[in-house]
């Protein structure tokens, strides 16, 4: 597969490392009320679509960024890559 | 000055050097190199500060640049990796150019530099790496994975600069005269 | 036998070569197969079940039959196609499967039994006693089966790898792909021409009719010379592009030392190549399918295209006399070219009533062949006319022709299907390609010359649009533009065994048994009767095993479907996908700055992920490795000892929010550390399991360097990236590896900081009050060496890590060991590295297994409630916190000579050995030579409260079980006071 | 009809006119008491022992395709109860004794083959956990056997003992572990199942539950309502999907795994190895193919194919194993959707809707499970009660932190 990543362009996907649901990134508050119910659903429940699919990969042998990509489960079509940072930023996640 | 005698990555005090048919490759040692990573809202004052160190605009994108002095090259968003002919000073020389709007690290003795020179630059590599070397431009830098091993790879107008992991240095040397012999 | 005349052969030079130890001779330009034929050979292998003899079948990389063992040593080569080995001087083959010989085969006698072999026979007996399918049936059913044998000795030859990109990769070098590349490479882009042949032009270089006004193969040669001068195109040949992977990389295979007896010095024999292409043409022409009848399958039958693929490209032919069996146009031409190279043609036999006549040669319309006689090769073939008379055909080899399936398979590899073409009866590939694929020419069900040239063309054109480039398709010269008339038949129906799958031996009757018995569905028909499952991947089976099922059902061909197309194309040598990554160069090595000396010293070295790191350094007069780890370890405890622990990871964290960061990533507290000190840390994964532990020292407020065992430095670092840019995108905190830019050495014992006085620069203050436990500093030793000295101990002693530059390593440790004589400096290994640790009852990879939690550690109450961790929050799931939670304890055997294995499970003295009376297990043990006994370390359920209970370690697979008393995991110096000393 | 030599001679004799369908081609019923949905190796495996040993016999098996079609049908065939966790090593070994009788009780030759598995091992850690492993699968009832580099020479004498970038320091061997001709396990319970009543619906796919007052009352399909007493799921491969259409999220992933065959070769490897430094195992088909695997390729996937550097890293441990596969070449490849749990382990469980059961989650180690899945499912399904071998596979054992993590690698489902 080929990962047309913002910055760099075309990458192959073999220099990078996937792992998974990009729901990662909204991590719940640990210290919050219900955290572990929370914490449960965060880590092991997934939607797991065959579809569309936004997903971490992590470009351990290119520039390091994490990435979220958009990809199509059923034909590996890729259809948007960004920048993970950007994304958890622009879910409200910060410091 | 202390009395250590230093050792190159391919473990010998005189670095190696291999000519097979057109291509020589060699083992350069006497390069030094620190990272410099933005610090947070720092971007521009770092960039700003590199700028100062290299006569020039930082590196863009998978961009190498060569000052008068120092070169230094992309490897990530807003962090470098500076280049000089060796000195043990690098890194707090950076520093000091940076003040607090980077993080410096010294990386000189984290890599293994191997420049090839002379022809078949593009048919060994494309034994070696993914990267479409034969339309990479001077000036461009870009990491690869050879043999398995992470590597930083720099073209230059006549010749091309492998940064790869020191404790592989054999390994990747092992690599390149094998492909090299291959495909020349 | 050879022809006199014609051919792309080089007759004036002449190559040796051996099949099944006669000699022969043939030709540059030959084949084996080509060349075994101008010999007169027509037997080449033997099948796979039934032991029937088998001749040459195709002229090309589909060939299921004219398989040999090719080479001979290390260089065997099972199953390889005659039809695709380049002659070369002294080639040696051997036939395979048969025995004695391939004239006279013992196992033949299958051929008799057939009507018991039938499809799916085994699956119906063979089931008692049950005990004898593995004694006695299956072994007699596997010495049948397989073809041929292949050495146990390594592959000499090397593989490469390469990688190659292009805006336009056009598979296939005949007209369609000719032409696509011309139009391509003249309008600039980069191509890349591929073909599996060693000879480029495909089809062409197998026809008579004109191009313009040339040969078809010297306008295929005109092209090339063109394209060859191109920059912008790279021709390829012997290359197999064997799978369509996603994004538009293709698989292929480069045949670069195939051709010759061995790979020249320092030269591959293939090379992977992954070629990343933006567009790609598929130009891979047609193959011909047969028509099963009775007995199809004898040595001098071939597919019609072969047989003039054979007369006019090699100039050769398995027999002078001939006939041709076909039910479309093509038959005829392949007639009509025989008869120009001067071979007989007996009879020219159309399954079609209206078939077109042929001058030169009897027409027999609406005849079928009925039947064939001929042990080891074809003599007469017995054909019924139309009126139902029966004729017998003196001939020595038939051609047959069922019409032409379009070489699609690439075009299905991400599970496109097919579409049935009435008009041609053929599947061709639909518009679900590929991804930037697109099909020319025969390939695509166009088969007449002009329309591959037009399509090929057409298709270049439309890739280069699609890439922003203009082109201007090059003049489409004159040529045969005439209509491939075909009326299906699949199969003559009679009583006889007719072959579908010559290979597998499956025929017509299998195909109805299995429709008998319900394998209707086109894969459950593969698997019940292996149809299409032999080495041509049932390139020349397939489709008449279908024909004959949807004839069965009732139902139409498309109704009927197809089996997926997977790849590869062509069968590929794992050799070439493995490339350079064999035998030591498996993976590369990692190695210490210490490596050298300690080789030198005579260091024996263990694999440690990557790294090789000195297990232990054995004196002269050890004889056991025991022996020198117990003196490593004494003498450390007792003096001082010196140990590489480079390979520990080493994680540079900078920012204002370094520290912060830290705290969240370890479940213990970091917020507070002080600069100039370490502490050890603890990290979670997010299910609250421990994940890895190491140390963090403080070097400046906003600086902080990690340390990380040395399985999981990697994984670390990447799970820190993770948190920093997913997590906390807006902390101040910036990373990056240094684990190799520091050489980096523990030196403990008791002597360790007089010894370190020797080497640290005046100035620099290391006393206990100046420095104390878990500190750290930047120094400078050896009059100016930067360094970094950390305070910190594994082994339990007074104990130092001191980091120098890499390059400076080798010479720091010759100038320790030189500082250190006076102590009696010891180095040591990962061994007695080993010892020490369980000595002192640290957790190491054995314990950090990622099963335990930091309770199971002993470590419970580090993790913080007061601030969010990763994993803080799922470590308190009750499920890892029940009353009999294993906790980490330590063990003594009762007797001290008896050693407890690792692995050994917990039991009660008395308990059977049942798992419902497992109380835990051993993660490490070793020879404590400092206790002068055994001990181990490991998990025992509620352990930290049984303390002096007996129980047992039992290792039922070592047969060992050894009485032990629980006690505390820290053996040595509980208290800590040798740390602080 | 029962199959046997005798028979086989007899239709020989007398044209093979006498064999009938393997199975039937039924129309749908209206309501079954039991409906399995999925006709894979565990759907079909459930049908048979809710017949034979649960006297369910109002039970209907639903296939979207042909049976057999899923991961049954693509698998690299291997048997084995190696395993090191109480959850799973009881439950693996039921299969294996299940796997012993399973020819005679079904009466068609699955061809299961007892020729033992090695797994090897490369580094002293490693040798630690396999006897660790070794020790919980003789405590409970299974064999292991642990052999030394000598006994590997003899054994596997074309192994990489000299050149080797990760030496070879011994090996776990099960002797009872093996390999089964998949497609004959698939046949054979269906065959089974069918001539114990069980209605086998191919080419008949789910669109959907219905569900009324937290009760599962019968399933949509392509052919029709059918209402059924309860519904068991086992359709691996595409488990959250179907649960999907039941309002269910869960601790699922599915990964593509490639697997590999090469040409057909006389017999040189005895029995299945596993390389315990890279990603690759092995083994040899009656029909004399070597078949081989690795790891997954690693990304989410329903698409049945994955990529080249799964590929030939695979081959590149094989060749780092077996120096003298060079020349063999690579028939056929194909890929197979997991369901990869979050602890690698699986789930046989009722949900929280009633008449809704579920058996997923298999990771790549569904086939050598088809014969304890299918009784264990048959058992949940006609007593609500979970089969002795199989309490461990709960929804519920996430949420509670009772995970049953096998390699230790967390809820990473790529990782397992």
């Amino acid at each position: 597969m080929i990962i047309n990543h913002p910055l760099l362009g075309p990458c192959d996907a073999q220099e990078f490392i996937y792992k998974g649901d990009a729901r990662l990134i909204d991590r719940p508050d640990g210290m919050s009320d219900g955290a572990e119910a929370a914490f449960y659903d965060y880590a092991y429940l997934r939607d797991n679509p065959a579809g569309e699919h936004r997903e971490l990969w992590f470009h351990e042998q290119g520039d390091r960024s994490w990435l979220v990509v958009t990809r199509n489960t059923l034909t590996h079509e890729i259809t948007s890559v960004e920048l993970a940072r950007d994304v958890a930023r622009s879910r409200g996640r910060s410091a | 000055m202390h009395d250590l005698a230093p050792l190159t990555a391919l473990g010998t005090t005189r670095p190696r050097q291999d000519t097979i048919g057109p291509l020589t490759i060699s083992e350069a040692p006497d390069w030094a190199l620190a990272s410099v990573a933005a610090r947070l809202e720092q971007e521009r004052a770092c960039a700003d500060a590199l700028a100062g160190l290299l006569g020039g605009p930082a590196p863009g994108i998978a961009q190498h640049v060569q000052g008068a002095e120092l070169g230094a090259f992309w490897i990530g968003p807003h962090i470098w990796l500076i280049e000089a002919p060796y000195t043990p000073d690098l890194a707090q020389r950076v520093k000091s150019a940076c003040g607090g709007s980077a993080s410096v690290t010294d990386q000189t003795d984290a890599w293994v530099r191997f420049d090839l020179t002379g022809g078949g630059i593009v048919a060994v590599m494309e034994r070696l790496s993914n990267l479409d070397i034969a339309q990479m431009q001077p000036a461009q830098a870009r990491r690869t994975v050879i043999e398995h091993l992470g590597c930083y790879v720099i073209r230059h107008a006549d010749s091309l600069t492998i940064y790869g992991p020191r404790a592989s240095a054999q390994s990747l040397h092992h690599a390149l005269v094998t492909a090299a012999k291959s495909a020349l | 036998m050879r022809l006199p005349s014609g051919g792309q052969i080089d007759r004036t030079q002449k190559l040796s070569f051996r099949f099944d130890g006669q000699y022969y001779k043939g030709h540059p330009g030959d084949t084996l197969a080509s060349a075994l034929m101008a010999n007169g050979v027509r037997l080449m292998g033997r099948s796979f079940k039934y032991h029937r003899p088998r001749g040459v079948l195709t002229a090309g990389s589909a060939e299921p039959n004219a398989l040999v063992a090719l080479r001979t040593g290390g260089r065997q080569e099972p199953n390889t196609r005659a039809t695709t080995i380049e002659l070369f001087d002294g080639l040696q083959a051997f036939s395979q499967n048969a025995w004695p010989s391939l004239r006279f085969d013992a196992l033949a006698i299958n051929d008799r039994l057939s009507n018991f072999l039938t499809a799916g026979f085994y699956y119906k007996t063979f089931m008692w006693p049950a005990a004898f399918w593995e004694k006695l049936y299956e072994p007699l059913i596997r010495r049948a089966a397989g073809l041929g044998a292949i050495t146990t000795k390594p592959d000499p030859d090397a593989y490469d790898k390469g990688f190659v990109h292009c805006d336009i990769l056009i598979i296939g070098a005949g007209p369609a792909g000719l032409m696509a590349a011309l139009t391509a490479g003249r309008a600039g882009a980069r191509v890349i021409l591929a073909d599996e042949d060693s000879r480029m032009g495909g089809q062409l270089n197998s026809e008579r009719f004109a191009i313009a006004d040339m040969t078809a193969p010297d306008w295929a040669a005109q092209i090339l010379a063109e394209l060859s001068t191109r920059p912008n195109v790279r021709l390829m040949s012997r290359t197999t592009v064997f799978g369509a992977f996603d994004h538009g990389i293709y698989g292929a295979v480069e045949r670069v030392s195939d051709h010759l007896p061995r790979p020249a010095q320092g030269k591959p024999r293939q090379i992977l190549w992954r070629i990343y292409s933006r567009r790609a043409i598929l130009a891979t022409g047609a193959l011909e399918r047969p028509i099963a009848f009775a007995n199809n399958d004898r040595p001098g039958i071939l597919n019609a295209g072969a047989l003039r693929s054979y007369a006019n490209r090699w100039a050769a032919a398995p027999a002078d006399t001939v006939a041709v069996f076909t039910n479309n146009d093509d038959g005829h031409r392949t007639a009509a070219d025989l008869m120009a190279q001067g071979i007989t043609v007996a009879a020219l036999i159309d399954t079609r009533a209206d078939a077109p006549t042929l001058p030169g040669v009897e027409c027999l319309a609406g005849a079928q062949v009925i039947d064939t006689t001929g042990r080891l090769g074809l003599n007469s073939v017995t054909v019924r006319l139309a009126n139902g008379r029966t004729r017998k055909l003196k001939v020595g080899a038939l051609g047959v022709s069922g019409g032409w399936n379009p070489n699609l398979a690439l075009s299905c590899h991400q599970r496109g299907r097919p579409r049935w073409d009435d008009t041609i009866a053929a599947f061709v590939p639909t518009a679900d390609l590929p991804p930037g694929m697109s099909v020319a020419g025969a390939a695509e069900g166009q088969f007449s010359t002009h329309a591959a040239l037009s399509t090929g063309a057409a298709r270049a054109t439309q890739a280069l649009a699609d890439l922003g480039r203009i082109a201007t398709p090059p003049d489409l010269p004159q040529t045969e533009d005439t209509p491939s008339r075909i009326t299906p038949f699949w199969h003559v129906t009679g009583d006889k065994r007719a072959w579908l799958d010559f290979q597998n031996d499956v025929t017509v009757k299998d195909v109805k048994l299995a429709h008998q018995e319900g394998f209707r569905a086109v894969e459950h028909l593969k698997r019940y009767t292996t149809l299409g499952m032999a080495t041509d991947q049932g390139k020349s089976s397939n489709m008449g095993g279908l024909a004959v099922m949807a004839e069965l059902t009732g139902q139409s061909i498309a109704q009927t479907g197809t089996t997926i197309f997977r790849p590869p194309y062509t069968p590929v040598a794992l050799g070439a996908l493995a490339g350079r990554s064999t035998g030591q160069d498996f993976r590369p090595r990692r190695l210490t700055p210490s490596h050298t000396w300690a080789t030198e010293q005579g260091a024996v070295f263990v694999e440690v992920g990557l790294w090789m790191r000195a297990q232990y350094f054995p004196r002269a007069g050890e004889k056991t490795w025991r022996e020198t780890v117990d003196r490593e370890v004494l003498a450390t405890r007792a003096s001082v000892g010196v140990c590489d622990v480079t390979t520990l990871g080493k994680i540079d964290v900078q920012g204002r929010d370094a520290a912060e960061f830290l705290n969240r990533i370890y479940c213990n507290g970091f917020a507070k550390l002080a600069v100039g000190r370490v502490r050890y840390g603890l990290m979670l994964r997010e299910d609250g399991i421990a994940f890895d532990d190491g140390t963090a020292a403080r070097l400046a407020e906003d600086h902080v360097v990690v340390t990380t065992t040395t399985a999981n430095a990697v994984a670390v670092y990447r799970h820190m990236e993770f948190a920093r840019q997913c997590l906390w995108p807006d902390m101040d905190v910036q990373l990056i590896s240094t684990t190799e830019a520091w050489a980096q050495y523990a030196i403990a014992g008791p002597n360790s900081r007089k010894l370190l006085q020797k080497l640290v620069d005046p100035g620099f203050d290391i006393s206990n009050d100046a420095f104390p436990f878990m500190a750290c500093t930047e120094i400078t030793v050896c009059n100016g060496c930067p360094a970094r000295l950390f305070r910190i101990s594994f082994s339990g002693e007074l104990a130092y890590e001191l980091a120098v530059p890499t390059r400076y390593g080798d010479a720091l440790m010759r100038r320790i060991m030189a500082a250190g004589a006076e102590f009696d400096l010891t180095p040591y290994g990962t061994e007695a590295l080993g010892v020490m640790r369980i000595e002192k009852g640290h957790a190491a990879g054995n314990e950090l297994n990622g099963q335990t939690t930091a309770l199971n550690l002993g470590m419970g109450r580090m993790v913080s409630t007061k601030k969010d961790s990763i994993g803080a929050v799922l470590s308190r799931r009750e499920g890892l916190n029940t009353p009999d939670a294993l906790r980490l304890v330590g063990f003594r055997p009762k007797n001290p000579k008896a050693r407890i294995p690792a692995g050994a499970h917990l039991l009660a003295k008395g308990a059977q050995m049942l798992a419902a009376n497992d109380q835990g297990y051993v993660t490490s043990a070793c020879y404590s030579p400092c206790l002068q006994t055994h001990i181990a370390i490991g998990f025992l359920k509620d352990g930290a409260a049984r303390m002096g209970e007996s129980l047992r370690a039992v290792s039922p697979l070592t047969g060992e079980d050894i009485e032990v008393e629980i006690v505390s995991a820290h053996f040595i110096d509980p208290e800590g006071e040798r740390l602080r000393a | 009809m029962r199959y046997s030599g005798f028979r086989v001679i007899k239709e020989a004799l007398t044209g093979h006119k006498g064999w009938t369908s393997a199975w039937r081609d039924p129309d749908p019923q209206p309501h079954y008491d039991i409906v399995i949905v999925g006709g894979g190796g565990h759907g079909l495996a459930t049908a048979y022992y809710l017949a034979s040993q649960f006297r369910q016999h109002k039970v209907a098996v639903i296939e979207k395709g042909w049976i057999g079609g899923g991961n049954v049908g693509r698998n690299t065939t291997i048997i084995r109860s190696n395993y090191l966790l109480d959850g799973n090593e009881p439950f693996y070994e039921f299969s294996l004794k299940l796997w012993e009788g399973l020819e005679q009780d079904f009466n068609y030759n699955a061809m299961v083959s007892q020729r033992g598995i090695l797994n090897l091992i490369h580094t002293d850690a490693q040798r630690d956990a396999y006897i660790r492993r070794g020790n919980a699968m003789i405590l409970n009832g299974a064999d292991a056997e642990l052999l030394d580099v000598a006994q590997l020479k003899r054994e596997y004498p074309f192994l990489n003992y000299d050149d080797a970038r990760f030496p070879i320091k011994g090996g776990l061997a099960q002797r009872r572990g093996g390999t089964v001709r998949h497609d004959a396990v698939a046949w054979g319970y269906a065959r089974g199942a069918d001539s114990r009543g069980v209605d086998i619906l191919q080419n008949c796919e789910v669109t959907g539950f219905r569900i009324e007052n937290g009760q599962c009352l019968g399933v949509e399909t392509s052919r029709g309502f059918i209402g059924a007493g309860k519904v068991g799921v086992a359709v691996a491969g595409n488990s959250s999907r179907v649960m999907a259409m039941a309002g269910m999220r869960l601790p699922i992933e599915s990964h593509v795994l490639q697997a590999f065959v090469s040409e057909g070769l006389k017999p040189v490897i005895p029995g299945v190895i596993t390389f315990g430094a890279g990603h690759f195992y092995c083994s040899q088909s009656d029909k004399g193919g070597l078949v081989f695997g690795g790891d997954i390729d690693g990304y989410n996937s329903y698409a049945q194919r994955g990529n080249l550097p799964v590929i030939e890293d695979v081959a590149e441990g094989g060749m780092a194993l077996f120096p003298g596969l060079g020349r063999v070449r690579l028939l056929r490849l194909w890929g197979g959707i997991m369901d990869m749990s979050m602890d690698g382990s699986p789930i046989i469980d009722r949900t929280d809707i009633d008449g809704l059961y579920f058996n997923g989650g298999w990771c790549y180690g569904g086939f050598k499970a088809t014969p304890a899945s299918g009784w264990c499912f048959a058992h949940l399904l006609a007593t609500d009660q979970p089969h002795e071998t199989a309490t461990a596979y709960r929804f519920d054992r996430f949420q509670r932190g009772y995970m049953i993590d096998e390699k230790g690698m967390g809820a990473q489902p790529n990782l397992h």
